[in-house]
């Protein structure tokens, strides 16, 4: 936290001199947590608000329309309160300690790792140099408090869903590990921050994906491979409404439910980031370029960067982000939903080998040019 | 081939248990009480030679009865002997239909299951056990089918009795 | 929500957190996916695009009971299926709704007389909110019983004491 | 076999798996595995109503399946025994309850068979249509629920769009959406109201062009065609063997319509014109009788439907639409069986008259009831997910199962 930290900094300034510098570590990170709590919370309502809208609109139908007033936009706030208010119920014969600890450890998880991730050039919690990570390591320990939800439940249902969500992680583990290599490889950081920073050129368009031919087939092996991680469809055997009932979280209800919806939607917009930072440009576009040509001078350290300028990048980034979301909410309302031999065949037998191929072939691009 | 065909050719084969024909016929008009008989013609069959009678119908070439499309029984009145049980045969290839009946005692019904010469038997002849109380004989799989387990009684009986109540919810 | 329900005083406080959460519930009643016999394809019919119940936030149609509010019994319940609706109902959290209906499962309909298994009136085993009538209700008619339960629940106190009924 | 063929290390019991070409044994760590026993139903969301199917499950493979019915037994043969010829028509719409007009007519048919009477000729036309048109919302039900079962949800909702119209079209003519009771015994209820067959000829210009939409959007989907080629296959003498009817047979490669050929109403002018094509499956993207030839054959079917309907529009004459029936019926003795081709498979009545004004016996053979015993056949050694698959594909109706 020795640079670029705002809430670090605020903090400093304000604290008297008696306050140890410990403490307003301490106190920097309450906050931070309250922020991003209340940031992934506000997404997750905006997100499933989004869901209902386009999956309306795509469907020939409105949705939401009259909670709150426009489009029903409360809609996902009176959700959330009413799933609040309802009963806390733990089956008799589920592992109690387990079906209490579960949503919290996917929700937790998911926290974890949207720690590492800078939301600005100059606002983020943590500057990890192994950012990409840290970020994989913490959202595959999603799988297994889904695991233990689907085990703890005591039902024939959840334990399939748990099932195969453990199969399809492992799968699909290796081909997002591997796409994620090819940017890696071009960009040659780890850090989240770097990466982004050297996309910045060509009118603010020099983004990862158009800097390799291989690029793009790496780009899109990386997306199926995340909506199999963010257990969306057509890879939502998970859940599997049809055939499973709910999957892992048929015996869940009101708040601890709604972790699982919530760990759902700051996944997929966890993924979405990574997709953005690693292959479309990060905060870079044209805006950002325009921006950082009107409010930054040549040689600005990220601590002191305008508001204005961190702003603009911030907003393209989120942007970038929500349209993977977007993308990913149109495929989840076009597409059957694949079996789960299928699924395995997929992860195993075809995105696996061409994510190889992609590096190899990306390496060498490298290397020859 | 129509009725009369279907009846020469299995008169022909000399049907095991072939009993006669009933077919549909106008009122006499001499006899101011008969009323006649509409609807389709079929055939009667003996109960103990069904399953064999089954097997022609569906082995000949000229029949080839191969999908038994209903079977069903039929309680004619409270004060009747007897029940009946009817088979549908329906044919593919020669688009042609067969009805069967036979007639079972009341006392003890009893007849040997068809469900070896078409599977399509086997659930019917399930809803039949429970909804007239008869027995088919060798019969796969002979449990209740629509009804609960415990259900007392034969619904479709004439002489059946509505429950007052079932597991402590009334009925009325 | 045990500590604090029904537990204050009627004053403004309570009156306006009262207001708060009988407005999440009211407009976020999510049904469970449960049809049982011709009423159930109206029901889908209402939760398809010409009537569209997700516009009053109830289209999340939900699987597993244990994320449902609302319990629509949409046909006729036998005695066969009554222990396993009763089981549906005792496996939904509180707040839980139901709503019968059409003509058999608010009292057996067309099979009253002659119908032995069918049970006559779904209320015998599982408290009731609205009935509906029709032989299926028209998808209008369920809108206007998702609408009347809506009624219902904005007059429930719920961490207010109860108001006393003389 | 003297030697033991187990080895006790501690409490680890190791069993003899194999005995090696070198001759040398290998044991095994002793686990036992055992199949899971999984309850589908009655509230599932792929069992379409009410069945329950008790699957057994060796990890994701269904090694047995048991459809349990009777959950929605509603005692329509009972009542049929017991209340007015007349007033158990509405208790036929309720057992098919997505194809109401269907058993509409393969009642009032039954009861004809046992009457010595002329339908009208526009009567028998305005059948036709009425048929064929809830043809068509049946088979866009299963079009929809079967995108569905296989997680696609939004074919539903297109296929509900256009099923609105047509309910909106059966509104117009009898009032009632779902539940008709439009189809009497010698006719039709009432003439078609002004405009009525202008609009139903829109529907078929309109339907025709949506059609294309659903061939796309689902049939011909990749992962859809992935999912279900060489699922669930039902080799022909299986079906004929489980007493299948309908689409279900069809699918299976055997080219029988009761429509074209065992003619009934006016089906039999229209076979000889060579007005509609029996769909049968072909095998197309997997095996002969897979789910996607079922899915196939309904949704090629809506298209001959639509020529069905087009045929009746251009033949319609002006006339009466029902025949000389007394109020109070009394039907004469006499007993009949009429099947009729239904939207799942033949819709047989049985029905017994001795001349009075109350049944002795109907009997509803409901196609649904058979073809839902086919399952325990063939859902054994798939994934569960085909289970979900196969379900699908049978299309039932459960009021018509358990009536």
């Amino acid at each position: 936290m020795e640079h670029g930290n705002y809430v670090h900094s605020l903090l400093d300034g304000v604290a008297p001199d008696w306050v140890p510098g410990w403490a307003v570590v301490v106190s920097t990170a309450a906050v931070g947590v309250a922020l991003l709590i209340a940031f992934v919370a506000v997404l997750a309502m905006f997100s499933v608000w989004l869901e209902r809208k386009v999956s309306g609109h795509i469907q020939c139908r409105y949705g939401p329309m009259y909670v709150g007033g426009w489009h029903g936009w409360a809609q996902s706030l009176a959700d959330a309160l009413k799933l609040l208010m309802k009963e806390d119920l733990v089956p008799i014969g589920a592992d109690r300690v387990l079906f209490v600890v579960a949503p919290a450890l996917v929700l937790g998880s998911i926290f974890g790792a949207l720690v590492a991730f800078p939301f600005t050039p100059g606002f983020f919690f943590a500057d990890i140099d192994l950012g990409i990570f840290f970020i994989l390591g913490m959202s595959a320990l999603t799988t297994i408090g889904v695991v233990m939800a689907g085990w703890a439940s005591n039902s024939k249902w959840s334990l399939y869903g748990a099932m195969r969500e453990a199969a399809q992680v492992v799968a699909y583990e290796i081909p997002l590990g591997i796409s994620l290599l090819v940017p890696l490889m071009v960009a040659g950081t780890f850090n989240l921050l770097e990466a982004s920073q050297m996309q910045a050129g060509w009118f603010g368009m020099k983004w990862l994906v158009f800097q390799n031919p291989f690029m793009i087939p790496a780009a899109i092996l990386f997306f199926t491979a995340a909506l199999a991680e963010t257990k969306r469809a057509p890879f939502d055997l998970p859940e599997a409404e049809s055939e499973l009932v709910a999957g892992f979280m048929t015996e869940y209800s009101g708040l601890r439910w709604s972790f699982f919806f919530m760990e759902e939607y700051a996944a997929m917009f966890l993924m979405s980031l990574v997709a953005a930072v690693f292959f479309f440009g990060g905060f870079e576009s044209p805006f950002t370029h325009l921006a950082q040509r009107a409010f930054v001078g040549e040689t600005a350290a990220v601590a002191d960067l305008p508001l204005l300028y961190q702003l603009t990048a911030g907003v393209v980034l989120f942007a970038k982000a929500l349209f993977g979301v977007f993308v990913m909410m149109w495929l989840r309302w076009t597409l059957p939903r694949l079996r789960i031999d299928q699924v395995m065949t997929m992860g195993y037998k075809y995105l696996t080998p061409l994510a190889l191929a992609c590096v190899l072939a990306a390496g060498t691009w490298e290397a020859i040019f | 081939m129509d009725f009369k065909g279907i009846h020469d050719r299995l008169r022909a084969l000399s049907a095991p248990g072939l009993i006669g024909a009933d077919e549909p016929r106008r009122p006499d008009p001499a006899d101011k009480k008969d009323k006649g008989r509409y609807g389709v013609a079929f055939v009667r069959v003996e109960a103990a030679r069904i399953v064999e009678f089954l097997t022609l119908c569906r082995d000949d070439e000229r029949l080839a009865f191969d999908l038994l499309v209903d079977l069903t029984a039929t309680d004619p009145a409270a004060d009747d002997e007897n029940l009946w049980v009817g088979y549908q045969l329906l044919s593919t290839t020669q688009h042609q239909r067969l009805a069967i009946k036979v007639t079972l005692p009341k006392a003890e019904p009893a007849i040997e299951s068809a469900a070896a010469v078409h599977r399509a038997a086997q659930w019917h002849e399930r809803e039949c056990a429970e909804m007239f109380g008869i027995t088919f004989l060798n019969h796969p799989d002979p449990r209740n089918i629509l009804l609960p387990d415990d259900w007392v009684g034969h619904p479709l009986r004439k002489d059946y009795v509505f429950p007052k109540e079932y597991r402590g919810i009334s009925c009325e | 929500m045990g500590l604090i329900e029904n537990r204050f005083e009627e004053n403004l406080l309570t009156t306006k957190v009262d207001w708060l959460l009988n407005w999440a519930r009211l407009s976020s009643i999510w049904p469970m996916t449960f049809g049982l016999a011709c009423c159930a394809i109206e029901m889908m019919a209402v939760g398809a695009a010409h009537h569209d119940i997700d516009r009053f936030g109830a289209g999340a149609f939900r699987a597993s009971p244990r994320q449902a509010d609302l319990m629509i019994v949409a046909g006729t319940v036998n005695f066969k299926m009554g222990e396993r609706v009763k089981r549906l109902y005792d496996q939904m959290p509180s707040p839980k709704y139901v709503i019968a209906m059409g003509a058999c499962a608010t009292g057996g309909g067309p099979y009253y007389k002659y119908g032995y298994t069918v049970m006559k009136g779904v209320d015998r085993i599982v408290p009731v909110d609205v009935y509906i009538a029709g032989c299926p209700p028209r998808p209008e008619a369920l809108l206007e019983g998702l609408m009347k339960l809506q009624e219902k629940i904005r007059g429930t106190s719920v961490v207010r004491k109860p108001a006393r009924t003389a | 076999m003297s030697e033991a063929t187990t080895q006790q290390h501690g409490n680890i019991t190791l069993r003899e798996e194999r005995v090696l070409p070198s001759g040398e044994r290998e044991f095994m760590l002793d686990v036992r595995t055992s199949d899971l026993e999984v309850n589908m139903g009655p509230q599932h969301p792929a069992t379409h109503g009410v069945m329950r199917i008790l699957i057994r499950t060796d990890g994701e493979l269904v090694t047995g399946a048991q459809p349990h019915l009777g959950y929605l037994h509603r005692c329509a043969e009972k009542i049929g025994e017991n209340v007015e010829w007349l007033q158990y028509l509405p208790y036929t719409d309720r057992y098919d309850y997505l194809a109401a007009m269907n058993n509409n007519l393969g009642y009032s048919m039954a009861v004809e068979a046992l009457m010595p009477m002329e339908i009208p000729r526009r009567a028998e036309m305005i059948r036709v249509i009425c048929a064929e048109l809830n043809r068509i919302g049946s088979h866009l039900i299963m079009f929809g629920t079967y995108g569905m079962d296989l997680g696609a949800f939004t074919p539903f909702l297109y296929a509900f769009r256009e099923r609105e119209w047509m309910m909106a079209l059966f509104e117009k003519i009898c009032g009632a959406r779902l539940t008709y009771s439009y189809i009497r015994i010698g006719g039709v209820f009432n003439d078609a109201p002004p405009g009525w067959l202008q609009e139903v000829e829109h529907f078929c210009d309109v339907f025709e062009e949506k059609h294309k939409e659903y061939v796309d959007l689902l049939m011909l989907n990749h992962i859809f065609v992935k999912r279900t080629a060489h699922v669930g296959v039902i080799r022909p003498d299986l079906g004929l063997d489980f007493g299948l009817t309908g689409p279900m047979l069809r699918a299976s490669g055997i080219d029988f319509d009761l429509r074209r050929d065992m003619p009934y109403s006016v089906y039999g002018e229209m076979a000889a014109e060579g007005a509609f094509r029996v769909v049968t499956g072909r095998g197309e993207k997997g095996t002969l009788g897979d789910c996607w030839d079922r899915f196939y054959v309904r949704v090629m079917e809506m298209i001959e439907s639509i020529k069905i309907v087009r045929w009746c529009l251009a033949n319609i004459e002006d006339g009466p639409v029902i025949g000389d029936v007394p109020k109070v019926l009394k039907v004469p003795p006499g007993e009949a069986y009429v099947g009729i081709e239904n939207p799942r498979g033949e819709l047989g009545h049985y029905v017994v008259s001795d001349g009075g004004k109350v049944a002795k016996r109907c009997r509803v053979r409901g196609p649904s009831f058979c073809n839902l015993a086919v399952l325990e056949a063939i859902m054994p050694g798939t994934l569960l997910a085909d289970s979900i698959a196969i379900i699908g594909s049978t299309d039932v109706v459960i009021g018509e199962t358990d009536r």
